[in-house]
């Protein structure tokens, strides 16, 4: 560049910096992982926060809520309304066990998607979950998202029938 | 000879010996100068930061800044509003890196001294929680409750737009990843025209380096876009085509509507107002000239004007803008406020420079149901006793 | 893999290990939220105020603000420059009063509360010390040293023209002496039409209320009048038709000519500016571009212009004011620097809206010799070592 | 006024507040001092700081100076510098001493001012200072100070000659 301040990443260097898993999945890591697989490690290590039934507890609930969306009392999960698996995938690689991210192995971080995604109906048990799954399975809100159409409100400044003169 | 024998609508009889002619502290010497790091005045001490009431997770949890009891446009760097979702960590600057990686020329791995050498630009901003406040009851309390996940600084730092360009787009550039080096490795996706529009990577908050829960030592800044994509403890910007619809842009900061579908991409906080004082907690003690203070701030641009109602909402009076006036700030009101007992309903509305005007709570579950959840910029009344005790005017 | 293979003009090799991929701070939970009144990083804690070298009367003394480590044009409140002549009062603000009196038609006296009720108004000044710097050696070695007796923050109060409104003048006033409730009761007499003017009586500074060293509850603030009629701890204000011609404004803040005579009342602080970064004791570490910053102010007014000297004066450059300008306030200005271990002497020179220019020492010793003292607002160099080390330019 | 905030001061309170002493000497209280009663209670509250001789020490010097304004090193004295005596009783009253000031009675400050002008040579041993000698003594550099004529130089901004185009 022009100011040439700074230094040039190696490629390597990028690629150990570049976690981001976008819905495309290209930058999945190669790896799978079962349902069975995930549960195991979903009942050491993620449970005692989100429940042993993906209820929640400290932790947001994981489950549930398909069908309440335009209700009173709307419940958002995964199952109800994340749009796209990749993005479970890459919240769960860089920020859960809450204490200790970033410590998993793709090939538990594809098992546990893969259990959260089979308790909410999304797979059947027994599925083995890799990048073109995580890519491909269809999540129940994919079309549940449009973009922001705002200003959706049209109040008006009330310069004729309501607005009086400041007093001092 | 002492008291106040013309008070007028003195609520509470003068104390004679409040004033003494010459005050202890003025017949003794006070404290050595040179304290190398200031700090507030003890009587001051209830001034703090607080977490929401309830709220019971310090970690990922959000406190507020005491606007009731805060002046002006900029929040001192004590009293600035914290959002974290895994907590402050820690960052040895030294050891802080920021990758610019992606559809770009040449990537580039940047310490902050590599930072503070390119050219540098100081703006004053506020930054907005898109959660601030809940559409829900309860209601709060202080004017810190209902919106004091807000708060404004000047920014020192070098233009995203210089940084872009130094690393060179890729034609096909469209979005930017901006990742943190929290242990929530928040990440967010801005639009690359808000990248080059007015978007900066801070090192400075008013003055000196960015405090460890502003996101030490260096935060994105995205003027007017909600807080969440302000990245703090900023390491990594990866130039793509597409947003990564990350947990925080798909699970959160999107707003439900009353057909089960959501907004997404709902970036920008909208023109808002609140008047802070006299406001919930307050107590009037007197009869007489009151003064109604506020602030008013806008994602689109700058503050236009703000109105003031007296009536709850049947008549309103041009407040006038007490600071100066800049784009995506707060800008504090005032209007005068003669008050002698009545009960009254106060609140302030504000408009900004495109004409966009703030909306009532009604107005904008008549838009969006009462579970959208983020972007609440809805008019807030007081109520005034006639004792003058305040509180918060919501049914 | 890791290091920084294409750093160029590096003077010092790079630590492979210094940036790991995942950092321990990104691995573990951070600090909990909710800290009630937030501090800087500990990685910061040498950025302080600090006492003169060699002075040693921390009670009548002064501190300077760290302006080689800051940046923009607002002051945090914590480093805001100090000056006491009889330490800082430990003032209870419930006992604390506000007395005006003289030539006026209905003398008051206010409490705190009081004068919030009158119409506020928030604007960003600075304030300076008179004696910032002297005029003789031993010269400062950074920028503290040399010119951190000034600092900038959003005021909050009401304009003094409302008091005096409220209490009616009578025909003859023509000054006004205020006075502070410290041990020094430290008095200075203003004009009238500077008080009718822009002057303001306040009690928040960055938003919060004034810090005690800052004269906690209430100081007047003269803007782009000399530090020392900044009254703090106002505690009274008597409208006369002549000056006190009280110790401050005689045996003190008059400026001594080669003649033996003295101006008096010589009360704005004129057009200045400084270097920050590079500056004294800075250290550059690399060839390559690099940034000129610094601040600029004028007490007339805004800052029209800033340039840059990078060959000792011989040329200039036009410096970019990279803040938003307001009138007798710090308006930080930048201009780009490449360096490849050129011994240089680099200068800014500051311009006002009157046309004003700051001037060199020589200029200002041709008008008022060496003893003047005060009011020494010149051009300051710093010379950069062909090893990068930063020291003062003066000979 | 419009507002009707705040209290109106009694007479009282305003006699005892106001404590500032002009050049007119309109606002100095009754009382006397001789410099011989001055010299008592400098020597005991005064010295300690400022030299038994005046000479300074932790506080600056009280006398010395006189025809040193014009030279390289001149010395401000209460004696060489100050216009007028009544600041020396306005200052002393309000400041001194330094860690008990307001402390001293009217006599004892008119004494003490008599003793510092006595050492200053401006008043003659055993005089008895009060209110209108204070007014009426005629300091040294009373003709020292005229009004601020700033700006007093006249630098030019260098457009033509030496201001380079800014480079990038
Ligand atoms: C110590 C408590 C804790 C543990 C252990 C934990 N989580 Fe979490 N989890 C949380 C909290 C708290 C949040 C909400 C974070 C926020 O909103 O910033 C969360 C959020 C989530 C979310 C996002 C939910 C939503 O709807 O937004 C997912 C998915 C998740 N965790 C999965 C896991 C998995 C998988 C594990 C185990 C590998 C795990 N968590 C372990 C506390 C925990
Ligand atoms: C504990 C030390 C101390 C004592 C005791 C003290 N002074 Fe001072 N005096 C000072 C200091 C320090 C200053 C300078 C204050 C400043 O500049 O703000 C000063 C300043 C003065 C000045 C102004 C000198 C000038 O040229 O500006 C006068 C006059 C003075 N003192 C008189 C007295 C008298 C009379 C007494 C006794 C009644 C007294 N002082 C006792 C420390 C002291
Ligand atoms: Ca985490
Ligand atoms: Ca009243
Ligand atoms: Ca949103
Ligand atoms: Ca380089
Ligand atoms: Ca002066
Ligand atoms: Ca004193
Ligand atoms: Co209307
Ligand atoms: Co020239």
């Amino acid at each position: 560049g022009a100011y040439g301040i700074g230094t040039r990443p190696t490629d390597a260097q990028i690629a150990a910096w570049n976690i981001d898993v976008a819905p495309d999945g290209k930058a999945l890591p190669p790896g799978r992982g079962t349902v069975e697989q995930g549960h195991a490690i979903y009942d050491r290590q993620c449970a005692a926060c989100h429940g042993l039934d993906l209820q929640g507890g400290m932790g947001p609930a994981l489950a549930g809520g398909v069908g309440s969306l335009a209700s009173e009392k709307p419940l958002k999960t995964v199952g109800s309304y994340w749009p796209y698996a990749t993005t479970l995938f890459d919240y769960i690689r860089r920020t859960m066990p809450l204490a200790s991210p970033q410590t998993l192995s793709s090939d538990e971080l594809y098992a546990l998607v893969g259990y959260v995604l089979f308790r909410n109906g999304i797979v059947p048990a027994g599925t083995t979950v890799d990048a073109a799954q995580v890519v491909n399975v269809r999540m129940p809100n994919r079309e549940g998202f449009y973009l922001d159409d705002r200003p959706d409100t049209k109040e008006r400044p009330c310069d004729e029938h309501c607005l009086r003169a400041t007093k001092k | 000879a002492a008291g106040e024998p013309t008070k007028t609508g003195a609520l509470a009889p003068a104390d004679p010996d409040a004033f003494p002619t010459v005050p202890t502290w003025t017949r003794q010497i006070g404290a050595p100068t040179g304290k190398g790091y200031g700090q507030p005045s003890p009587h001051e001490s209830a001034v703090t930061r607080r977490l929401y009431p309830g709220l019971t997770q310090p970690i990922t949890a959000y406190s507020t800044s005491p606007l009731q009891d805060l002046d002006g446009g900029i929040t001192p760097n004590g009293l600035f509003f914290e959002r974290h979702h895994a907590g402050v960590p820690a960052i040895d600057p030294g050891k802080h890196r920021l990758m610019i990686h992606g559809l770009v020329k040449e990537p580039l791995l940047l310490t902050v001294d590599d930072i503070r050498q390119f050219p540098s630009v100081s703006r004053i901003h506020f930054i907005e929680c898109a959660g601030n406040p809940s559409f829900l009851p309860p209601w709060g309390k202080t004017a810190a409750e209902v919106a004091g996940l807000v708060s404004c600084a000047e920014w020192t730092g070098v233009s995203l737009r210089t940084l872009l360009e130094e690393v060179g787009l890729h034609p096909d550039a469209k979005w930017v990843i901006a990742e943190g080096a929290d242990a929530a490795a928040m990440t967010r996706s801005i639009p690359l025209e808000k990248c080059l529009d007015d978007t900066l990577v801070v090192y400075s908050q008013n003055g000196e380096r960015l405090r460890p829960e502003q996101g030490y030592p260096l935060r994105l800044v995205v003027p007017g876009f909600e807080g969440n994509m302000n990245i703090k403890w900023l390491r990594r910007l990866h130039v793509t085509n597409a947003p990564a619809y990350s947990r925080e842009e798909t699970a959160k900061y999107t707003d439900l509507m009353p057909d089960g579908r959501a907004r997404k991409f709902s970036f920008v906080m909208e023109c808002k107002s609140i008047i802070t004082q006299p406001s919930g907690s307050h107590q009037l003690t007197r009869h007489g000239a009151h003064e109604i203070r506020g602030i008013a701030w806008s994602g689109m641009g700058k503050v236009e004007r703000v109105d003031v109602s007296v009536d709850g909402g049947a008549t309103w009076h041009k407040a006038e803008l007490q600071s100066t006036v800049h784009a995506k700030a707060l800008t504090a009101f005032r209007a005068p406020f003669p008050w002698n007992g009545e009960e009254r309903v106060i609140m302030s509305r504000a408009i900004d420079e495109t004409g966009y005007v703030q909306p009532t709570l009604s107005a904008l579950e008549a838009a969006r149901g009462k579970n959208s959840f983020y972007h609440n910029n809805a008019i807030q009344p007081w109520r005034i006793a006639s004792d003058g005790n305040v509180t918060n005017g919501r049914e």
